[in-house]
């Protein structure tokens, strides 16, 4: 229960980040939280109480042994696609301060109505 | 001759190219532009070669060997077989206009992002499991945020970021649906889970499907999820809005509608997509009635047509879907010539602003003849294709009885008209500013002489389009067939 | 050249008809030129009613029959005088008023006005007196009807004969003739 | 071959046509007038040849069934545009001589004859639509033909048609979802079934669709600013034969499908009531312009106004002046465009404050345009006195007695802008400026002729097109109508026996011309207009005593009470007013990144609190 | 159809009688106007020898085509409007072309004739002229408003459009349409006074301020025939209105009587009145005369 708590509460402090902080780099940092939390939710749904890691290391380990593989496949997956966004998401900040001068999200308003 | 095509071409092919590119860039930059051509040309042939065959018997295609529900499958049916040939036409269709139009620096990095788009893209709308979906759809999302911010310029930059911010958000919301689904059915084949869903309670279900509804939605740019969109289309190149109008969002809303129609049954027993299409398309035109810049304002116009798209899904019957489906495939074409035009004019003037357009069409007359008909067919006159999609969305909703749906419609199409004949007055009636009008590249005419052929061919002959819409909207609507040939008969 | 139409010898019943319809029918161009203006409105009111003899005045020259000429004339209105008469239909006729139209009465050494009318139009009647009183007027009036029963009345083929003449009198006084020809 | 010159044929070659013309021109700019020609006529001829009952043609089209024929009532308007069509592109090959981008005007101008051709044959709705938005579109590009100044009229213009156009499809949508077929045969079959609140509704939109383009108040707006901006040729088309699509349109709409409607229905009364106020209003408005085509502009909005009360009122009689009007004004409007077209191209001016006395110089254009003023006026002898006639008579037997008040006044104060109209392009003083001008030629004047001799015949004999117009009654409906070839009924039983009425004209004025020509022949002095009676004084040469001005200025204060509220200004604020909110509603994307995923999150949330509402039942 | 011979006798003779009645009228008026200035005043016969001068006059002036065609304009009009016109009731040798006397043709016809001399009017030039003509459309939209209604009133009261069908109407003194229709009769009298064009509504014409306006280029010839045309043209619209309201005339010496009670009717008003400037005469048929005309149409209408 712990995992799906934490997960919860790091998805809603991520949340808090980006729509709250002003400041661009802290947004980013949100949404690694929101990513992270997601991530562990997902990894908690796939946890079984003791059981094992899905690989078949001794013989006879029934499947109801192991934990579920697919969502920690599927997490690694995950994880690199919010690993890309946020290499995006830095790049692009950088661009947007080298132009406005600043990581106010306030103050990058030229595009609007 | 057999040379046995198959649907994973559609995905592997480009995204190889995408990752030869950089490499060939190393070799000659002329090998770079060809490339994508040769590519899209190929999955162009692959598409009609396929065609046929996907309407007669659904093709699908079991990647790495896992029968479903534990394989990762592609079903080309007829929905997808329409929608991927359409993206790989348009694709080609904005290479041939990129060809001489971007000659910027990082030539392999817009081909390679433009690769993955379109990989993105038909992984979108082959792939049969949901996991996957999500996968391709952030392929598609990351090369959109990085195409966004493609012009070096900070506004740019700041529309990629408004992108990216707002498209973390859908994809966190997907995961989040993924992973609530897969907790309760715990398998991520999509006709699997259709199957299964009965077993989920009511509660769950609702949950996951607002999630979903929330997180394409944003993709899908309903309102009011769509900030980033006038904002990330009118910043990116020209080729590259097209690309969003007629490709991008085109899959986003397959993903919305495959998720809502197979897993949840939503359209078919609420009007919640009609009256938030309906909504999109009222503030879009409202808003692109107002606007200063032409892409801005032809990114205000897409959203509404995509408004549109939603309402005609919603209705939820089977003329409504192919209403909807004809409506995407005119709304890509003519969507495409307007921002082809578009990008045409501003390069000439070199402003964006549409009061700085004034007299470029008599300068120009191809091009402002081509943003003319483009504008024309978008307001749904006959005979461009335009009317018809108009014309079945009005003749659905007039048969399931939404009266004042079709008034809302023509409202907003008369705004439609006024905004976009103003541009085309200034185009032709005031005198030409004092600027330097460029030279441009013949095959960016080409490409919208092309467009404008299809569009007004259609809008003679529409039975091409119809006939081929018909049984695509049968998929969509008769989910046990679906079940039947995705799950291979199991 | 042309035979006088209203020649009394003539026995045509037409030519009786219209000599007896013009001198019963004289309409006059009220051309206010002087100060024996001020005379024509007590002869056409109710006290000396001229149009018992069927004058009435008309506001144009194409409809008069008869130019009254009230008084002096500056050579600028008689530039005007001269054009309203020969805008007029034929027959037409010309009363000259008072004796400044005679011999310039006392403008006789004015620097700017003509001293007889005769030099430029053809008068029919002078009616003397200055001013002479609505009896005098009517009197003239009707000596100029027996004129045009007598057929003497013959103002108008004067000044079409000699209208060389006429006109070279006429530009001796007006120097910037801005006018067009009277053509016959 | 019979079976292969049928419509289909007809179009093709029409549409064929236009593009082709297009294409000569860029390629071959010699043989454009040649094309031009042979491509009007040879649609025109092949309308004429048409059978009355050709056999319909049958056809499927983006999944739905459409047919193509002709009956005696598209017969009658086909007759009409092919007339108007053929003379009016004769006309034009002068008019447009040596102007820039033939080519495009060519296009358009027989696009939209070709639209014409197509509204008429349709058999079904949706074909009707299809032509009709081809129509609104080329009308709409030649409306901007001459580019600078003609902007605000043009999208004035297509806006209105396009609200009418929407308003038709609306309607057209509504009736297939009752029908599912989208045949004209089909249609009349179902109406009968529907309840009359439906019945009520369709017509309402109908009418509103067709009402735009007959310019029905207060649905003009566009009309006088396009009909000022086309260019001439094409306005006589315009106003002649153009704004008779929305008549013919109406005329299906009232009498074939809503057969429901009996006459003295409120939405027929509504409807009377408008086309009469739009025929005094208009004329009134009329009475006021100083630009000739405007003025134009004005009078063919209210002439409309009478054509529409005649099919509003719906009794056979009126319903025979309405098309009776419809075809005179088809006639006499594009010919007096015409004849002010000619004024147009000689002098480069349409300004009645500027033009003045140039009835020497061109003479056949003044002639045009007095028989048009005459026939406008419905003056006997000429054609538009029979319409008249009907029309009064019509509206008196079937006691509308306020109607044709309001109509006489209407036709009474047309006599000020008719007047106004050939006074100061035509009559008044001669001035120096235009003494160079000369006549238009002969490739101008003789389809002006044409019309004008038309006029006279049509006035003689209006039964030349009281036959064809029965049978299109008959089509609509009516019953077998006895008519004669010169004699006009009504039915209290009084006649107008126009053979008598000519014999007296004709002989009175022939004899008076004679004798006041012979009268003092030899002695008559021609004069100029500058030699005039003003109290002695001789107008300069470059004094211009021409009464233009205001002309109408004491008319203008004793009905300036009726002026104060201007429709136009209506629909500016109502413009202004949407421009705002909508304004308004566009800052909802306020530019900040943050605000835009705030949305996200809100919608997200209000789906989740409201999810039993929004999405109705548990899923 | 047999041609009657005595009827093309009508067609020669009406105009001419008519022409003769409405000379007559004329020097009466004149006459009368005279008596009432306390002056002698001229012959009755002085308008027919005013017109004989005229024509007796040797030369013209022709501005152009329009000015030498308008008095033919008007002159077929007048007569046209004559021989549709029922003179008197039942006869034959004045029936002339009245037994298809319809009553909006005639409202029609009698417009020819004023747009043609507008038409010469306009031609000639002179300012006057057109100011005259401006004014005189004017005000015909003016009077026209109650002049219709009254008529339309009778039409529907009378159910029919023929002349000679509403004379028969009003058999028998009582059954005038002045005393079956007060207020439609009293709306068409009023208009009337304009359509007479004597004072108060002669601002058209007004001879001091405009030069006798719309006229002001005719001499000769021209001014003759329209003074014939005019001679005509008043009797023509006396009859009219006697024969709408006050019950035709079985007889020539009834008809000259109702014509000329009618004819003074028109002069003594405007004997005693000064003259409306344009829009105060159309304001003023557009507010009462238009009132007592609606609430006749209203009655009309009421009764059915």
């Amino acid at each position: 229960m712990i995992y799906y708590i934490t997960s919860i509460a790091l998805i809603l402090i991520g949340m808090y980040a980006v729509l709250v902080k002003k400041n661009l780099v802290k947004m980013i940092i949100g949404l690694s939280l929101v990513d992270g939390g997601l991530h562990l939710l997902f990894i908690a749904i796939g946890y079984v109480d003791d059981a094992t890691a899905p690989i078949f290391s001794k013989e006879g380990l029934s499947a109801a042994e192991m934990v579920d593989p697919i969502p920690q496949a599927l997490v690694l997956t995950a994880i690199v696609i919010g690993l890309a966004v946020t290499a995006v998401a830095l790049a692009i900040i950088i661009r947007l301060y080298d132009h406005h001068k600043t990581l106010n999200v306030n103050k990058i308003r030229e595009l609007k109505w | 001759m057999n040379l046995n095509f198959s649907p994973v071409h559609f995905i592997a092919v480009p995204l190889f190219a995408a990752f030869l590119l950089p490499l060939l860039g190393r070799i000659s930059q002329k090998l770079v532009t060809l490339v994508p051509g040769i590519v899209l040309l190929y999955l162009s042939a692959v598409a009609l070669t396929l065609f046929p065959q996907a309407y007669n018997e659904p093709i699908v295609e079991i990647i790495a060997g896992w029968r479903p529900p534990f394989g990762i499958t592609l079903v080309f049916g007829p929905l997808a077989a329409f929608l991927v040939t359409m993206i790989t036409l348009i694709g080609f269709v904005v290479w041939i206009y990129s060809y001489r139009f971007i000659i910027r620096a990082p030539l392999e990095k817009y081909y390679m992002l433009f690769m993955l788009l379109i990989a993105g893209s038909t992984g979108i709308i082959l792939t049969g499991d949901i996991f996957n979906l999500f996968v391709f759809l952030e392929i598609t999302a990351i090369a959109a945020y990085s195409l966004t911010a493609f012009l070096r310029d900070h506004n740019g930059a700041e529309a990629a970021f408004k992108y990216l911010l707002i498209g973390s958000f859908a994809s966190a919301f997907v995961l989040l649906a993924i992973i609530i689904l897969y907790a309760n059915v715990g398998t991520l084949n999509m006709a699997d889970i259709a199957v299964r869903m009965g077993d989920v309670p009511a509660k769950i279900k609702l949950t996951i499907m607002i999630l979903f509804i929330v997180g394409l939605g944003i993709e899908a740019e309903l309102f009011p999820l769509n900030g980033w969109a006038p904002d990330a289309y009118s910043q990116a190149p020209s080729p590259i809005g097209a690309v969003f109008a007629g490709i991008v969002v085109k899959a986003a809303v397959y993903a919305l509608m495959r998720v809502l129609f197979t897993l949840f049954d939503l359209p078919t027993s609420s009007h919640f997509l009609v009256v938030m299409g309906t909504i999109t398309l009222l503030i879009a035109e409202m808003s692109a009635m107002r606007q200063q810049q032409i892409k801005r304002m032809l990114a205000f116009s897409s959203i509404g047509q995509m408004g549109l798209v939603l309402v005609a899904f919603g209705l939820g019957t089977r003329e409504g879907i192919a209403a909807a489906l004809f409506l995407m495939f005119s709304h890509a074409i003519i969507k495409t010539l307007l921002f082809f035009s578009a990008g045409y004019l501003v390069f000439f003037s070199g402003f964006k602003n549409i009061s700085d357009l004034e007299g470029v069409g008599r300068e120009k007359p191809w091009t402002g003849f081509f943003f003319s008909l483009g504008a024309l067919a978008i307001i749904g006159l006959p005979p461009f294709s335009g009317f018809w999609g108009k014309f079945y969305l009005l003749i659905s909703a007039a048969n399931a009885s939404h009266i004042f749906l079709i008034v809302l419609i023509l409202f907003s199409a008369v705004i439609e008209a006024v905004y976009y004949l103003r541009v085309v007055g200034r185009l032709y009636f005031k005198k030409l500013h004092d600027i330097e009008i460029r030279r441009t590249p013949f095959t960016g005419l080409l490409a919208m002489g092309i467009l404008a052929i299809v569009t007004i061919t259609i809008g003679v002959y529409p039975d091409f389009i119809y006939e081929l819409v018909l049984p695509a909207a049968d998929e969509l609507l008769d989910k046990a067939a679906y079940l039947q040939y995705a799950m291979m008969g199991q | 050249m042309n035979p006088n139409i209203n020649d009394k010898d003539s026995r045509k019943i037409v030519d009786i008809i219209q000599s007896y319809a013009q001198k019963h029918s004289l309409w006059v161009l009220a051309y206010g030129t002087g100060c024996g203006a001020i005379e024509i409105p007590p002869t056409m009111t109710s006290r000396y009613d001229a149009e018992r003899f069927g004058i009435t005045g008309r506001p144009t020259p194409r409809m008069a029959d008869v130019l009254l000429i009230t008084g002096y004339l500056a050579t600028k209105t008689l530039k005007r005088v001269i054009r309203s008469y020969e805008q007029m239909q034929s027959p037409k006729y010309v009363i000259g008023f008072g004796s400044c139209t005679i011999n310039g009465g006392m403008y006789w050494d004015s620097y700017n006005t003509i001293k007889s009318l005769d030099h430029y139009l053809p008068v029919d009647v002078y009616i003397n007196g200055c001013m002479p009183r609505p009896e005098a007027v009517i009197s003239g009036f009707v000596k100029l009807q027996e004129m045009i029963s007598n057929g003497t009345a013959n103002g108008w083929e004067k000044y079409r004969d000699n209208l060389d003449l006429y006109r070279s009198q006429q530009k001796e006084v007006i120097k910037n003739w801005q006018m067009p020809d009277y053509n016959w | 071959m019979e079976q292969l010159l049928n419509i289909p044929a007809i179009l093709a070659i029409a549409f064929a046509g236009s593009i082709l013309v297009f294409v000569t021109h860029l390629v071959l700019p010699r043989l454009r007038t040649a094309v031009v020609l042979l491509l009007t006529l040879v649609p025109a001829y092949l309308v004429w040849q048409l059978p009355v009952d050709s056999p319909m043609v049958y056809f499927s089209l983006g999944g739905f069934d459409l047919s193509w024929g002709t009956n005696p009532y598209s017969r009658l308007f086909s007759l009409l545009i092919a007339g108007i069509g053929v003379l009016s592109t004769i006309y034009s090959l002068a008019f447009m001589k040596n102007k820039a981008r033939l080519g495009f005007f060519y296009l358009a101008f027989l696009a939209t004859i070709a639209a014409m051709y197509g509204i008429v044959f349709s058999q079904d709705l949706l074909s009707l639509f299809f032509f009709w938005e081809i129509m609104t579109w080329s009308s709409f590009l030649l409306v901007i033909y001459y580019r600078f100044e003609n902007q605000q009229a043009g999208i004035r213009y297509f806006v209105f048609s396009a609200v009418g156009a929407y308003a038709l499809l609306t309607a057209i949508v509504y009736l297939y979802s009752f029908t599912g077929d989208l045949s004209l045969a089909a249609t009349f079959r179902v109406i009968p079934q529907l309840s009359t609140t439906q019945l009520s509704w369709i017509t309402v939109l109908f009418l509103l669709g067709f009402g735009v383009k007959s310019a029905l108040m207060p649905m003009h707006v566009w009309a006088p600013d396009a009909y000022r901006s086309a260019p001439s040729p094409f306005t006589a088309l315009f106003s002649g034969v153009l704004s008779k699509m929305g008549v013919f349109g109406m005329g299906l709409v009232l009498f074939k499908f809503m057969g429901g409607l009996e006459p003295g229905h409120i939405i027929r009364e509504v409807l009377a009531w408008m086309g009469g106020i739009t025929a005094l209003l208009g004329t009134f408005y009329a009475v006021f312009q100083t630009d000739a085509k405007k003025l134009l502009a004005y009078s063919s909005i209210a002439q409309l106004g009478y054509i529409i009360v005649g099919l509003a009122i719906g009794t056979p009689m009126s319903v025979m002046a309405a098309i009776f009007l419809a075809l005179m004004h088809g006639i006499f409007k594009s010919m007096l465009f015409m004849g002010v077209g000619s004024v147009f191209h000689q002098t480069g001016s349409l300004d009645l404050n500027e033009l003045t006395g140039l009835i020497r110089r061109m003479p056949l254009s003044f002639v045009t345009v007095l028989m048009g003023i005459i026939t406008v006026a419905g003056v006997p002898p000429l054609g538009g006195f029979v319409g008249k006639w009907l029309l009064y008579e019509s509206l008196i037997t079937s006691n509308h007695y306020f109607l044709v008040i309001v109509l006489f006044t209407s036709s009474t104060a047309a006599f000020l802008y008719l007047y106004r109209l050939i006074f100061s392009i035509f009559l008044g003083q001669e001035e120096r400026e235009f003494d160079h001008i000369k006549e238009v030629s002969w490739v101008m004047w003789v389809p002006m002729l044409i019309l004008a001799g038309m006029t006279l015949v049509t006035g003689i004999l209006p039964g030349i097109f009281f036959g064809p117009i029965a049978e299109a009654m008959q089509y609509l409906g009516f019953p077998q109508i006895d008519w004669q070839m010169s004699v006009l009924f009504n039915p209290w039983g009084n006649q107008v026996d126009m053979l008598s009425v000519i014999t007296s004209i004709a002989t009175v004025f022939l004899l008076g011309l004679a004798f006041i020509t012979w009268k003092n022949f030899r002695t008559t002095r021609y004069v100029t207009t500058k030699d005039i009676h003003t109290s002695g004084e001789m107008p300069t040469e470059n004094e211009n005593l021409t009464y233009a001005i205001d002309f109408y200025r004491p008319f203008e204060r004793a009905a300036a009470p009726i002026f104060k509220y201007k429709v136009t200004r209506m629909y500016a604020s109502f413009a202004e007013n949407a421009e705002h909110l909508f304004d308004l509603l566009r800052h909802v994307y306020t530019g900040n990144a943050q605000t835009y995923a705030l949305y996200v999150v809100i919608f997200l949330v209000i789906l989740i609190v409201f999810s039993g509402w929004i999405f109705g039942i548990q899923i | 159809m047999s041609f009657d011979w005595i009827k093309l006798l009508g067609f020669i003779v009406t105009p001419l009688i008519a022409s003769a009645v409405g000379f007559t009228y004329m020097g009466l008026s004149r006459k009368i106007t005279a008596r009432v200035q306390n002056r002698i005043g001229p012959g009755i016969s002085q308008s027919f020898i005013d017109v004989v001068k005229l024509y007796s006059k040797k030369t013209a002036i022709n501005h152009g085509l329009m000015q030498h065609m308008g008095p033919v304009f008007a002159i077929t009009a007048s007569i046209t409007t004559l021989l549709f016109l029922p003179v008197i009731k039942d006869s034959i040798f004045f029936a002339n072309f009245s037994f298809r006397g319809d009553l909006i043709f005639l409202i029609y016809i009698m417009v020819f004739g004023q747009l043609g001399m507008a038409l010469g009017a306009g031609q000639t030039g002179n300012p006057n002229s057109a100011i005259g003509v401006s004014r005189g459309l004017s005000q015909m939209v003016g009077f026209k408003v109650p002049y219709v209604m009254a008529l339309v009133a009778i039409m529907i009261h009378a159910k029919s459009t023929n002349l000679q069908e509403i004379i028969a109407v009003q058999d028998g003194f009582r059954n005038w349409m002045v005393f079956q229709m007060p207020l439609a009769s009293l709306a068409g009298l009023l208009a009337y006074l304009g359509y007479m064009g004597y004072a108060p509504f002669d601002v058209p014409f007004a001879p001091a301020e405009l030069a006798s306006g719309p006229p002001s280029e005719f001499g000769g010839k021209y001014l003759a025939l329209m003074m014939t045309s005019r001679s005509i043209f008043t009797f023509a619209k006396l009859v009219l209105f006697v024969d709408v309201f006050f019950g035709g005339a079985s007889n020539f010496i009834e008809l000259l009587i109702k014509t000329f009670l009618l004819y003074l009717f028109a002069l003594f008003v405007g004997l005693v009145n000064p003259r409306f400037r344009t829009e105060q005469s159309i304001q003023f048929w557009w507010k009462w005369p238009t009132a007592i005309g609606a609430l006749a149409l209203l009655l009309v209408a009421w009764k059915g």
